[in-house]
């Protein structure tokens, strides 16, 4: 059940492909001509084949089964998606076509930002970052010009404890130090340090809401009105957005400028490490500082880019961000439409809130405050067995079920951070429920089976540390 | 809607009153609760799909010699087939190794393929793309200089990517000098001058082959920067890395961060994205490379098996002082080039080099020949060239477009001279279409 | 052409060395070996793609009335992209159950919603298309019955399908009477007479809903027979099975073989084939059965398994007594329809088959306001009737495709009547569509 | 790693489709109304998805490995023939549009009909038979047709005793009774024992060539001499094509009528049983009974079916045959050209040869004639450790291979009938031949082994009896 690298399969004189050369040869001479081997496999297409089919089937996929990756957002994702992106008239569209050729390019763009607006109460929208990270990173130098414009950039960005790691490294990448907000007992933003931090000197706040424990802020309003009193701005990390969808919008809390990560809520696959999609959305006074170029017009009149933006913080991307990816994002909007956001939401709510009623008492809940689209629970019970979050998530593999979240938020010790997603039926969260319970009773019986885990994995635990260690980063003749 | 959400409204209830929480949403303050539904409406599969055919077919795709840092280049069928698989495509990052090997290992398969390619020692495994893989590459330059805090960069970089440098360096305090061209590429006087003049330059970075189709002259100017300071780095940014089934790669010439746009490699062109930033380095920088890369290593029954690794340096460990905020970026058109890579071979890459540039020396030859057009490039160029015409360029172009063609990308989208465009052809065009090209330019007037 | 032969030429040598025998074509005389190679020119993936791309470009699909047997209708992505799983695409028959449980418990899925929809006891797992599904029910009612020696077969069934059988029964000794028509269903009239005159007969076979659109009426129809002879089969032949979520299935009445063809459950119109032949029956005539047949069964450890069963009757085992010589036929098509039938489900089948009727009865009524064109049907129909006019119907046609739609297939192209067509609306129709052809039949003259 | 029923899946409310509903809806209503639920589950999309992933993991198909079923031909399915039967203007094209709309579906199917003509020096081609025993059936009826209008239909079809299932089913079902010639001591038609046979009852002889022990008929010639002496005719099984592409053309040797199977040797995929094409191939003097409509034309004036050929047998399908697949099979070829297929036959009879020259002193060889693209074994060595034909095929599945075809040909005790393909790298085949010596090594030491194959498979050996004695074909809420 292991595969072989492809250039382990290679033999000289094999090919996957066969080309055709309707041109007389025209050798490239000089003294830059590459010379000798380059060093790429050779091999028959049936051997391609079966080699990326034979990986695929180490991994683990949506497709299948429970995958409650807190904070992540697996949701399904819909194959008619796909569809949509693969259509010829989008995929040879080339961005630097006359934009009368590109029509159905841009109306696409158009319409999706005018939804995400809506979905988000923002006045504006940007498509160009290609993922949560470098929306976040869009949106801070959106904020760091805006206070630039008015004269001073400013020094500082807030961050609760709880935020993912993308917030800070964003912030120093924004040319920006990070001061850190710590939660309050029920885990979210402690007004009072709020109050004491805020100064002339900080730019803007970054908030994750619900936040990493999917605590909804409930005093967002008021952070808000503390940040806004200085001039500092409220960023909001959308990541946790399938938990507001149609129930709130965050352009109605105070919310200055956001981002959305488009495969997570909305639907687009991961891709086993992106392609990803991380829109701005963002309030007007914002708006002379978005990157260029800007869609503009309507059916009626068409459509074209407007590139000339004087005070734009620049262009983010080589292009016009994941277009392809924006597609699927559309399509799914469409598909569910403003009441199907909202029952998603509420779908998810329930989903996860049904997760942490039955297995609360079988696992610590550090935070008791009530949650929304996901839960945060510990290995706490468990450690008196010696058994750690670690092996939990492994022995999980074990019955077929995706590892959730696990050490992170990092202000809870040992986190286990589950979201289900309103895509789980609820026959398969009570299994996930039915194995999470047999689990914490193997922890006590049986720890052994859990620090061994997985048991039935092409390769089981792997050693981290010899990677890191010693890396071995490419494939040569020598180290095989 | 009611297609994608499995609970049943019998269910949701049962649910509910085992929560025990009356309202769900308790703990948003009832004044911040919408009142009204958002406003779109809901649409069944097929409608949907109606919805972006039209849209699809109000978009015109004409035979194209547009390129200019995207490449229509044909794929083979087994790309799509398998890189559609769900367990590529629904799958999470690859933080679970053991039920993640497929992509650990295609993502291992990449880095070597890449490495090769440009002959380099280390690859990563994916930036979002060309352009913040170049400022992402300046930055990582700095972090190993340290003292310094002065960019170079050839105007022949392609000009979206300086624009994004720009965007990027802005905030961090880091100057940048662009380097003046001369005959399209870099001009060696200029930058030795510069060198002679600055002491505070910590990289140097250049197209290869630069945005006007120019190979530059890396035999000179890895040397001129060395010598200026042996710390100070060469940074090579590239479109079309397909060139170097043909042309020696920037690791033939001590270049130390070689980066680009991989999208050539089994992408389509996707109006612009999603794309495949590459970054390759040398196993001395490794620790300070921005990005995901995989390492191999054994597990608890030895056997081989492959991790991501070296993440210290990353944002999810080392916060505000990783050396990028990157997160997901491109996954799965790094896959989708590790298959079409694996499809082509070592001598299908080369030939298909080939084949692009004889159509594109094919095209040059004829294009002289015509009285409007010339090629303006006097370097060795790949599959695209600049050329310049004394018609009015968007009278030709229109003419083009009738007939069917998009000759060129005119460097006036870059905000360039207005007559002069840049010409490309792959493996996807014809002589025919290129004589057809001809046929019209001799027209044009 | 290579690129699908994974041994170079140095393994190659390397192996026949191996095998030692000089020449591997040697057991082949030498005067028949061909001296020339065919004429056949290999052709990249990139060429053969144009041409089949240009050849679909030569294919003209238009807003379509077509239906009489194939129908287009709406199939949900997600039944392409799963029945697009290597797994499932390139298996073989599911001979090694224990490494075809998908496809087998894919069958015994597929089994179990044929029945219910027909209402009968047992589905096989398909046939080739609804015609040689009932040639093949034919010769299976013979089977049954044995002593007698001729089939009554209505007029109403599909045109195609009667050729069909004919093909089939005529080497092997069976009679066909037809059954003559009355207002394009099957004359109960004639039938009782037939019965009184004719003692010969083991089946009667029907057309249900028949090729006009007709529900014929099984009521008086399985009475009448049974009451002649209480062995005699009546046999339903439909081409769209889909009527079934509005109108009573053959179940309901007594039919003891059901039969037709179930391309419209998720296949594609592909201007006829593969199509989806499905034969029901009762559990008494099991083994008179053609086609293979799924069981469920218990492996050596008790656990739950699918198997091909039954296979007794098949010509693998039972050769020149086989029930049909069968062997290879529609599996992916049945697995297309178990996956499409799944997403449909009880809801979407009943609502489905609602709009398509719907749609249906909408276009009836503004026909027959028109002042040229008139439905002919007088029983309820389902998503297609039949039309007359009174105009030159092939001009009509022309101005109708010079308007982009396809009005409806004529009889003629059946060698029947000149002047009129049936006329099918299926879900992909709109009102506007409807409303479109309504102003061209205004118009026609 | 078992998976429930869809129906078992089903809660009442669910759907995997939303329906739109743009028009009035008009009840049905009368005696011919149904009552009452119909019985298919309800299921969302995200449930059909995984439920029809996890199948298909339960599958084994070419992609996944070796599959060496010996007369089946599973090669290689390139991607590329998916490509083009999934193109709009082929899935779309309706058999009853006018011929005008209908050019390119027209146009395909004569190239195609001109290339299998080309491929088998035949003089004609139909496309209509939708599998190979449909063609079988086709080719059959055409010689009964060609003997009723000399004025006799004659009685007989003589088969060898080697051949498919589906020639003595096929003669049967063309009218005719079956006489079965046995093999001679080579595998080979007995010549003496055929020229006593045929007389003017027998209509023809159906050969399958080379035969089902890949033994090449090298008396074809005669045999068809001996035949047509009598105006018997020879049909030709062309299921073993790929063996003689490009060496030899059938309609040089004398056969008179074959089909061929698409499925197998012009690699279209086989579908888990099927669609198949069958196209049958034949000399001018059976054109007047081939099945209508016949496509004609050119590209000058344009294609058109004639439907007028009056001594026609008829119509064989309710259409033109399975369309799609046998674009598959023209794209198939296009790609490998005549020196493609030529290369193709000759790798597949290298694999072949290669693999019995590895096992041979392994595993018996009844037959030892010279064959060609396959080789049958049987389990005579292994029978006295008490292991059979089957355990073995069981065991591959262990070692990730699919069983050859096993217990076929009849006229082999425990038939082991392996086939490996053009498609396989020697590196594939290495590895099976490593297997299969292990195999033996096993059936040796330890037979317990290979009687409990197979060991990892979702289930293990089923209980085919009771299946067949307490058939249950569906499934009931009652029987669970």
């Amino acid at each position: 059940d292991k595969e072989k690298l492809i250039f382990e399969l290679s033999v000289e004189g094999k090919t996957g492909i066969d080309i055709d050369f309707p041109v007389k040869e025209k050798a490239f001479e000089g003294e830059y001509k590459r010379e000798g081997e380059i060093g790429l496999p050779q091999v028959s297409e049936v051997e391609v084949v079966r080699h990326f089919t034979r990986l695929s089937k180490m991994n683990y996929g949506v497709d299948d089964g429970f995958y409650p990756l807190g904070s992540c957002t697996m949701k399904h994702n819909p194959k008619m998606n796909e569809k949509v992106a693969t259509m010829e008239g989008f995929l040879y569209s080339h961005p630097m076509f006359s934009y009368n050729l590109v029509q159905g390019s841009l109306k696409a763009m158009k319409v999706l930002q005018d939804y995400l607006c809506e979905i988000t109460g923002m006045d504006f929208c940007t498509l160009q970052p290609a993922a949560g990270a470098h929306g976040e990173l869009t949106g801070m130098m959106m904020v760091r010009r805006y206070h630039e414009k008015k004269g001073n950039p400013r020094k500082y960005v807030l961050i609760p404890d709880s935020a993912h790691g993308t917030n800070p490294a964003t912030s120093t990448f924004a040319g920006y130090q990070v001061i850190e907000i710590k939660s309050d007992e029920t885990g979210c933003v402690d007004l009072e340090a709020l109050k004491e931090t805020v100064n002339e000197d900080v730019a803007a706040l970054m908030l994750t809401n619900p936040n990493t424990l999917g605590v909804f802020e409930k005093n967002i309003k008021q952070i808000a009105n503390i940040l806004h009193e200085k001039d500092a701005l409220l960023y909001m990390d959308g990541a946790n957005m399938n938990a507001l969808m149609g129930i709130v919008k965050p352009g109605e809390m105070g919310v200055d400028v956001m981002h959305l990560n488009l495969h997570k809520t909305f639907s687009t696959p991961h891709g086993g490490g992106g392609p990803g999609s991380g829109p701005v959305c963002f309030k007007s006074h914002l708006k002379d500082y978005q990157p260029v170029p800007v869609i503009e017009g309507d059916d009626d009149n068409g459509y074209t880019m407007n590139w000339n933006l004087p005070d734009s913080i620049g262009k983010v991307h080589g292009f016009y961000g994941n277009f392809l990816v924006t597609l699927k994002a559309l399509a799914y909007i469409m598909a569910m439409g403003g009441e199907g956001l909202k029952q998603t939401t509420i779908d998810a709510v329930l989903n996860a809130n049904y997760v942490r009623e039955k297995l609360k008492g079988y696992y610590n809940l550090p935070f008791k405050s009530e949650t929304l689209h996901e839960v945060v629970f510990n290995d706490k019970i468990q450690e008196e067995y010696g058994v750690s979050t670690l092996d939990i998530a492994k022995r999980l593999i074990d019955y077929g079920i995706h590892p959730p979240t696990i050490y992170f938020p990092l202000i809870v010790h040992g986190a286990i951070m589950i979201e289900p997603t309103e895509s789980e039926s609820k026959e398969e969260i009570d299994y996930f429920v039915e194995v999470m319970k047999k689990v914490a009773e193997e922890a006590k019986e049986n720890p052994e089976i859990l620090h061994e885990a997985p048991h039935y994995t092409p390769v089981r635990r792997l050693d981290e540390t010899l990677a890191a260690r010693k890396p071995v980063l490419k494939w040569e003749r020598e180290n095989d | 809607m009611s297609r994608f959400l499995p609970l049943s409204d019998k269910e949701r209830e049962e649910m509910l009153k085992e929560i025990g929480r009356e309202d769900l949403f308790s703990p948003i303050p009832e004044e911040l609760r919408l009142k009204d539904n958002l406003k779109i409406k809901a649409h069944s599969e097929k409608e949907v799909l109606d919805f972006f055919k039209k849209l699809a077919d109000m978009n015109k795709n004409l035979t194209s010699f547009a390129g200019a840092g995207i490449y229509h280049h044909f794929i083979p069928s087994a790309v799509d087939y398998l890189s559609m698989r769900e367990e590529f495509l629904t799958a999470y990052t690859p933080y679970q190794p053991e039920i993640s090997q497929g992509t650990l290992q295609a993502i291992f398969e990449y880095q070597t393929m890449m490495s090769n390619i440009l002959n380099m020692e280390v690859s990563n495994a994916s930036m979002y793309d060309g352009a913040t893989a170049l400022a992402e590459s300046i930055l990582m330059a700095k972090r190993i200089v340290r003292k310094k805090n002065t960019v170079a960069i050839s105007k022949g970089v392609h000009p979206h990517y300086l624009k994004v440098v720009k965007t990027y360096l802005k905030n961090l305090g880091i100057n940048i000098i662009e380097l003046e061209l001369k005959d399209y590429a870099t001009d060696i006087e200029g930058l030795k001058k510069l060198l002679s003049e600055n002491d505070d330059i910590f990289a140097v970075a250049v197209g290869y082959p630069n945005f006007f189709g120019n190979v530059e002259n890396l035999k000179d100017i890895v040397p001129i920067v060395k010598e200026y300071d042996k710390k100070a780095i060469v940074i090579t940014s590239t479109t079309e890395p397909l060139a170097f089934g043909l042309i020696a790669p920037p690791g033939d010439f001590g270049v130390e961060i070689a980066c680009g746009d991989a999208q050539s490699f089994g992408n389509y062109p996707g109006f612009g994205g999603p794309l495949l930033g590459f970054l390759t380095t040398t196993m001395k920088h490794v620790r300070q490379m921005p990005g995901r890369v995989v390492g191999k290593t054994k597990d608890v029954d030895g056997k081989t098996g492959y991790v991501l690794t070296l993440s210290a340096r990353e944002q999810h460990i080392k916060r505000e002082r990783a050396t990028s905020n990157i997160c997901s970026n491109q996954g799965w058109c790094m896959l989708r080039a590790t298959i079409y890579l694996s499809l082509l071979g070592e001598e299908g890459f080369k030939k298909l080099a080939s084949l692009n540039y004889s159509l594109s020396e094919y095209a040059k030859e004829k294009i002289n020949k015509t009285k409007h057009f010339k090629v303006l490039n006097t370097k060795p160029t790949f599959n695209e060239f600049l050329v310049q015409t004394d018609v009015d360029f968007l009278k030709f172009r229109d003419m083009c477009e009738e007939n069917g063609i998009f000759p060129g990308v005119r460097l006036a989208k870059f905000g360039l001279d207005k007559d002069k465009f840049i010409l490309t052809c792959t493996e996807v065009i014809t002589t025919e279409d290129i004589d057809k090209l001809i046929e019209l330019m001799e027209k044009a007037q």
